[in-house]
């Protein structure tokens, strides 16, 4: 789950992490005071979305008087904001944050994640920051430093030392640094973070190391023990299929092909993906209806596929675990009595109570295409979805 | 022969109460797992299906019944405690199913069994010894005794795979689902290098997809040590969109591998059959063991 | 460095462990109001005072009427508690509980400590609370659990379910144990605790695991990264020397004798005592100036022997290490400037710098008796102090 | 010979910059350490007395001065985080001077250097092996090359046995001070297994001290390992009051032990001389190896 900015910020403070000055602006009426109780001639605003590109998109802007901020504000608050990361349609403004200009004397950046390797954190620093880091990484790599950290050990200021020393940092900022570092572990830790970036990290005229920008996401998975960042959660900002899927458990992605997708497990959903290309189609998503779905679940996913007014063709790919194929197919069934269906389906259906299922599905007064085989039900989809 | 679980493997199933330990409990007594006990907090006592006895903790079932390998089906905010538990008690080898559970508890849990325990999973189907033993979910019928392992971090398309492979006549040896969570236990290296000397093992099946740099590892591995058998794969996440779930950073890391092309290449470096299609996995595999 | 129960009590509330309802009453006025807002007819007053067997030396009293607390607080209130734990001198009063008396069913054990063999933790547990559990360890063995807990992992639910099962609690107990266990420990390590100690933790008539009694000791090291904790300290419940010695950094216990002893490191000092002994005599105290004093602390170390009035003679036993001969010296000579001497002083120097400090000595106008050797010191203080 | 330390050990200062830093590196160097390198993060560039280069950190030292051992002089809180340096930087061995360390920092970088390098202290006067080298602040001149091996768990009252053996004309091949705190790095019984295999180290001298069960754990091994040097010792505390210190609590962990009753006994019984004087350590010995 991703935070916005101005959430990221807040935890920040909570955890000793120097921020700007900043006030949030939910409302026009809201301007005026926040402009006022920041006391300062300029002020940044940015428009609160989740995506990348901000800047370029004109999601960033400097206002020099109060009235210059409410037009920026006025043309923001509750228009999208399309970037080159956001999609066609952009995400949604229902927020800004009025922010105070760093005087800014160099950029850096600084991020932290799991490291699947060691079983411990990465801590990432660079001395280019404020670009895109991927393009830095591709470019000049030795620009990039990079701090393991085990899973284990809370002493490791040492190490905070040697990145702030790669960095190229005086001993005052190699101190600052160490602060910073410490506080975004015990951040990531807390709060089952699966990033934190800083981009940038600011050293400012004053001496102050200052995270200018931030972009933090907590995992799904371990919601469940912080309720108060759970409630943080912006639905706006997420696809609305995909939000749907979420909240019934299911794993959904919108692709731009004609051929929806029910598989159960995401390697399988991706095989299939891949052995429609392979025959000459294009799914039009991927859906994992998971592991252990039930009935409601299967009908949910039957109404996300629906949804999508560019599928032509269902294939339906089963390989039965958990999962149980039985469940499954009553699933389909009570789904075709709440949505109409009027395009072809093609159902693979394999593994545990392939029987009982097979059976459901011959006795509904569903009309569907069966296959045997994955690749013959991909290329039957593939034909009929021309 | 097989490799980590036979027929003499004894089994303890954590969370056998519940509705997924218990349903493939009865599945795996039904393939003929040696399912000796099971284990919930505070249901011990009890009997499961009239005859496995059920315990409060691991270490009761490991010194009662002999249990030596565990699997487990904990909801996800328990298990880190249910695999230090298992650790701790002395099983061999834990096959954890659960899936969602939190990264920094996986973390927590890897750090601590070390080299104590050998771990499959989490988020995985398990493992089975076609045949004789099955310590997971994955559908029984689907196997047939014979000449192939398999390693994937897919569950369905692991199905998918062995089903090709009992199709075409070849069968299975011993077939591991390794999970599909960034962290997790055995990896294609440690399970390539237990085939190596299982001399029923004629060639290997690994089944791979986009994200980290295990399969790249495993090519490097593959090439380095002269592996002696064939190996053949099937990467999924081809046409997979980029990016959906990377944060920038990770991406620095994996500094340009972590994609299916980097990985093809990687394997097909090393000597290794790369499948185009998910389908063909089978059909390979008997072209190249005649 | 100990809390009071009712500090403890409140911590324990903070990490989610149960205890009955109490207030805190300073002062007579707050007896009234203390009492009312228990809404109890029956409240338990505890003096809150730094030693064991309370209960036996009347520090424990039920009332069963306002009027009959207000006379139990006006007796302990400013009085001093004499125990068989306290010395003969006892402890100050200067806090009460009034607290909710618990319907207790059965009485528990429970403790958490550093064990220095694995580098962890030990849980300590028995059935047999409300009582001396050395006593138990001593009688029954049998009846004390103990769940060693690595100094690394956080998932112990299952040991802790173990300790709980070995107490032959039910499975709805051992739910609230395992909450407990975990309160204790997340508590031991946040706060760098030395002991937690719940003597009794009860289960009430109603099926709740209450902590009835509460013992805990924070590591005096790590005080510097726990102000809140480090405010608690009640210095009025402190041996005024060792209190005196303590904030000079020195490590001073008074002992029964009449020969005052200085000495650099615990070991020498504890040896000093021993050969002193050895020789027929008898120290007046254990006193380490520690490895690093300084002329001040030397100063301080001497006026806390002449503090003490059974004193007939001093041995200075000195081995230079960290700790130089020269700064010792001009400590004592320094001292002798502000505190008469009229007993006899023998010393003994060796190691770090010794040349310089018996020249530092030897052109004082200091008198005392040099000793070339630890035995021949012992011996003569021995002698002069008959 | 001797143990762990000798003329050729490179050292590394650990807070050299600071006044107990400085004054016994100074005092090292005199007694012939070679103290190649000092460490003081933000103080790198400097050269301390002229002589000996600072830097920022303990991997600089390694790499640039082929320091692999360090000595700590570093404040207690700064202390875990300096110790675990050390170890990823690859020195072997590392003396802790530093008194004072909480105890919950102390369990951390315990359990952090694990077997991955040893650690004496904290809270002791160091290692000398007698007119080699000295990383420590015992003082120099009050040692011997010699014949007997010292291990103790006190500071002052090691330098007075080391005085006694050197006076007596024993000398020392290698003397430790293990440290006072609860929990430290070397043991008795791990130095006591280096000692054995030292040819010159004719007998060991211990000193022990009340509380904790490592004398009684010593004496377990020099039991069962028919250790094959005389072991002299000396058990301070046999006077002192009971309990100033020990929770309820403590007291039945140790069940019983940790009395100095309880330590001679137990060494007596392992066949070791035990001073009842702390004055007759010396003379003790020399009764032995005539």
């Amino acid at each position: 789950m991703l935070l916005h900015e101005y959430q990221s910020k807040e935890l920040f403070r909570q955890y000793g992490i120097k921020v700007p000055l900043f006030k949030v602006v939910s409302d026009h009426a809201e301007v005026e005071s926040a402009w006022t109780s920041l006391n300062s001639s300029k002020v940044v605003i940015k428009a609160q979305a989740h995506t990348g590109g901000r800047g370029k998109a004109g999601g960033i802007q400097m206002s020099g008087s109060v009235q210059e901020a409410r037009e920026i504000s006025k043309k923001l608050l509750g228009s999208r904001l399309i970037t080159y990361q956001s999609g066609k349609d952009g995400k949604p403004i229902s927020k800004l944050i009025f922010e105070v200009p760093a005087q800014i004397q160099k950029e850096l950046y600084f991020a932290c994640m799991v490291n699947r390797q060691t079983y411990g954190y990465s801590l990432i620093a660079s001395t280019e920051g404020g670009v895109d880091i991927e393009e830095v990484s591709r470019k000049s790599p030795e620009k990039i430093k990079i701090e393991n950290i085990s899973g284990l050990c809370e002493f490791n200021d040492f190490r905070f030392r040697r990145l702030a020393k790669g960095l190229g940092l005086s001993t005052e900022l190699q101190k600052q640094f160490v602060q910073v570092a410490k506080g975004v572990l015990k951040m990531f830790t807390g709060l089952d973070c699966s990033l934190i970036e800083i981009n940038p990290l600011v050293v400012t005229e004053g001496g102050e190391l200052v995270a200018l920008d931030a972009k933090v996401s907590v995992d799904d998975r371990a919601l469940w023990r912080h309720s108060a960042i759970a409630e943080m959660r912006d639905k706006l900002q997420e696809d609305p299929l995909e939000l749907q899927a979420n909240e019934a458990g299911l794993n959904y992605v919108s692709l731009d092909g004609n051929i929806g997708c029910m598989v159960n497990g995401a390697g399988l959903a991706m095989a299939t993906m891949d052995i429609i290309k392979y025959y000459g189609g294009n799914p039009a998503n991927f859906l994992d209806v998971g592991g252990g779905a039930n009935k409601d679940q299967i009908v949910t996913a039957f109404k996300l596929l629906m949804a999508n007014k560019s599928v032509r063709a269902i294939l339906i790919n089963i390989f039965g675990g958990i999962l149980k194929c039985d469940v499954l197919a009553e699933g389909i069934v009570q789904a075709a009595k709440e949505v109409e269906i009027k395009i072809p389906i093609v159902v693979r259906l394999e593994g545990t109570n392939v029987q009982r299922g097979r059976e459901i599905l011959g006795s509904s007064t569903l009309k569907f295409v069966t296959a045997s085989s994955m690749a013959e039900a991909a290329k039957k989809v593939v034909e009929v979805a021309r | 022969m097989s490799i980590l679980v036979d027929k003499n493997t004894r089994v303890v199933v954590q969370g056998i109460t519940g509705s997924a330990g218990s349903f493939h409990a009865k599945q795996m007594l039904e393939y003929g797992t040696k399912v000796v006990a099971g284990v919930t907090p505070g249901k011990g006592g009890q009997r499961f299906e009239d005859r496995v006895p059920v315990y409060d903790s691991v270490e009761e079932a490991v010194k009662n019944e002999g249990a030596d390998a565990s699997v487990l089906f904990v909801p996800p905010a328990l298990c880190a405690d249910s695999i230090c538990e298992a650790c701790d008690a002395g099983i061999k080898l834990a096959v954890c199913i659960t899936e969602g559970i939190p990264i920094l508890d996986e973390l927590k849990f890897r750090n601590y069994i070390g080299n104590k325990m050998r771990l499959i999973g989490p988020n995985c189907p398990g493992i089975i010894t076609a045949g004789e033993t099955k310590l997971g979910i994955m559908p029984g019928y689907i196997h047939k005794k014979g000449r192939v392992g398999v390693i994937s971090r897919s569950g369905t398309l692991t199905y998918e795979a062995v089903w090709q492979l009992s199709n075409v006549g070849l069968g299975q040896t011993t077939c591991i689902g390794i999970g599909g969570d960034p962290i997790i236990g055995l990896k294609y290296i440690d399970l390539l290098e237990l085939f190596r000397s299982d001399i029923e093992t004629e060639a290997v099946v690994l089944i791979g997809e986009i994200g980290g740099q295990d399969e790249e590892m495993a090519a490097a591995f593959i090439k380095e040590s002269k592996y002696p058998k064939p190996v053949i794969t099937f990467i999924g996440g081809q046409t997979a969109p980029k990016g959906k779930r990377m944060g920038h950073a990770g991406a620095i890391i994996e500094g340009g591998k972590g994609t299916a092309q980097g990985k093809i290449q990687a394997l097909e470096d090393a000597g290794v059959t790369v499948c185009k299609s998910p389908a063909d996995i089978g059909e390979t595999a008997a072209k190249i063991l005649r």
